[in-house]
């Protein structure tokens, strides 16, 4: 059953203010083993990959995510909304168009909110 | 391919009713409002009234409604499921989006 | 007989999740059934014992207990019972099916039920 | 200094997704003896005095705070952008135009939120 | 009678800068933003910008700006304080609106 | 010198209310304001003890011990620890002036401190 689940780890919330991004971070490493997670940033979740922002309690997330060639995806319309743009970010992320976030979405079967 | 998907909506986050009506019209789509998120449901929501004026199909926990008093301020058109029903919407559907 | 997952962040007395959680769990069950618990950050601090009962105040712990009874697997997020300081302190395994776990096991859990419902 | 103190409770969350609100009436009780705290419904705090919400939980603080002459005061405002009148709402609060919720708050040294 | 009064801001919930926004400007008021409230500083936010072109004293707490790396994005007319800065406002006025 | 009051609802390890707690309470310790905190529904989990260390995320008992040893003062809400059966697992008092106490403890606090803030 496995092979037909898509697993997207939607995060949603601004890091620093809960654990809530870092411990979905963590949360797309633990799956990685059996499945390949979409980590999907919306809404405030695009703060967590500002170049400037602390990332201590989870550059190793990312780096991990990375490594195995796993994908992290940042709505442009969030981005947009809160005055951000590509440049802003670090490189280890990839900004998609509205419609590819929610396709995205649309194509998971198992969708995880952080 | 068209499938059967449930938004499962526990959080006050309006993203995800949002998210729902955004879901291409291929597929057969279900909000499922519980928690605080049946707040959501009152008449004066924006956004679930536009679900419901574009014929997509929304649901409450009755349950979660009862407490909350709010019977009377939903609109005719969301169905009010136990949460025996909610189980079998869950397993009904072909895949979750939880939010 | 359908199983399913469910996974949930917050502690009892606090927010509404734990409860729903219960109720989900005991209304699957009841169908027939298979439910399988995975607790995250605080939802850990759930399963805790001596939970004092209030009152009008729904029982967490006692909630679970029934669950565990009528089969219910519950796993608990084992750094986050550590970091916490309540590792040692939550329901035992006479109370049924409930230790701690990885995190890797959450996949296990997507990976061996039907559907994953997230309680936020 | 406590008879220079105005404590405002203010209810800002809907009962029973959290027990903020339940919470916050047993802070007002627990304040009532040594202040004449107020209780101030704003936003999904109003849903709080519905006739017909369970209140299993926070009743006997209703009727505390009632009993010993306490005022707990709903948001209009908050109720009109709910669709809901005065008439939907327990007799034991009053209903306030938002200028005169303003001005309670505005007097007040101890604000404090739930 | 006018007083000093800080709108100690900790919380996502845009309700405390319309409070004080609101509030009778008799009063000397300061809007103090801290933990996940600092993301109200952000240039985009129209409830700060209104509060910034009504010349509204609004203050941010430095390092939970520097630790969300938000120093780029947020207005000059903000007024970054540190922790010590802080506990001196909480003291300066007379009374504290929590949010 | 003046006296601050700090009232909070948070656990540990969910969000980033108990952190801010401490770090303002040292800052006004140190400009030798006197400093007392109520913990109130999830918040008084962040008093509990062995609470491990995780490299990269602050240790919540640590920056209460360090508060407490300069003088703060921290009252733990018992029905909030009774629901949620922490009741015993609390620091003791040997690590300063830390107890359980009822919410009318927290009209002390206000009547007492010169101001009172709320950490959400």
């Amino acid at each position: 059953m496995s092979e037909e689940k898509n697993v997207v780890i939607l995060l949603r919330q601004p890091p620093h203010g809960t654990l809530y991004p870092v411990e979905g971070l963590r949360m797309t490493v633990a799956l990685s083993g059996d499945f390949e997670p979409i980590t999907v940033a919306i809404n405030d979740g695009v703060y967590a990959f500002l170049k400037d922002v602390d990332k201590t309690m989870y550059s190793m997330h990312i780096d991990f995510i990375k490594d195995i060639d796993l994908d992290i995806y940042v709505d442009r319309k969030a981005l947009n909304e809160r005055g951000l743009t590509k440049n802003d970010l670090i490189d280890q992320v990839e900004v998609k168009e509205h419609g590819e976030i929610l396709k995205m979405i649309e194509d998971s079967t198992v969708a995880i909110p952080f | 391919m068209s499938k059967k998907v449930l938004y499962f909506i526990t959080s006050e986050d309006i993203t995800g009713v949002e998210l729902a009506m955004e879901h291409t019209e291929e597929d057969d789509v279900t909000i499922l409002l519980l928690q605080n998120a049946v707040y959501f449901a009152n008449k004066s929501n924006k956004a679930v009234s536009q679900a419901l004026n574009q014929n997509k199909k929304v649901a409450a926990c009755e349950e979660h409604i009862e407490i909350r008093g709010l019977s009377n301020f939903i609109s005719d058109k969301i169905k009010l499921v136990a949460t025996d029903d909610v189980i079998d919407l869950i397993f009904e559907n072909d895949s979750i989006i939880n939010m | 007989m359908s199983r399913l997952g469910i996974l949930f962040f917050s502690g009892p007395y606090q927010k509404q999740a734990p409860e729903t959680v219960v109720r989900l769990a005991n209304a699957a069950l009841d169908k027939g059934h298979e439910v399988r618990v995975f607790c995250y950050m605080d939802a850990v601090n759930a399963l805790l014992e001596n939970q004092k009962k209030i009152e009008g105040i729904v029982n967490i712990e006692e909630g679970f207990k029934e669950i565990l009874n009528k089969g219910a697997t519950v796993r608990l997020c084992n750094l986050c019972l550590l970091v916490r300081g309540t590792m040692k302190y939550c329901l035992k395994k006479e109370c049924g099916d409930v230790k701690r776990a990885g995190t890797p096991d959450l996949a296990k859990i997507i990976e061996e039920t039907d559907r994953l419902v997230v309680i936020c």
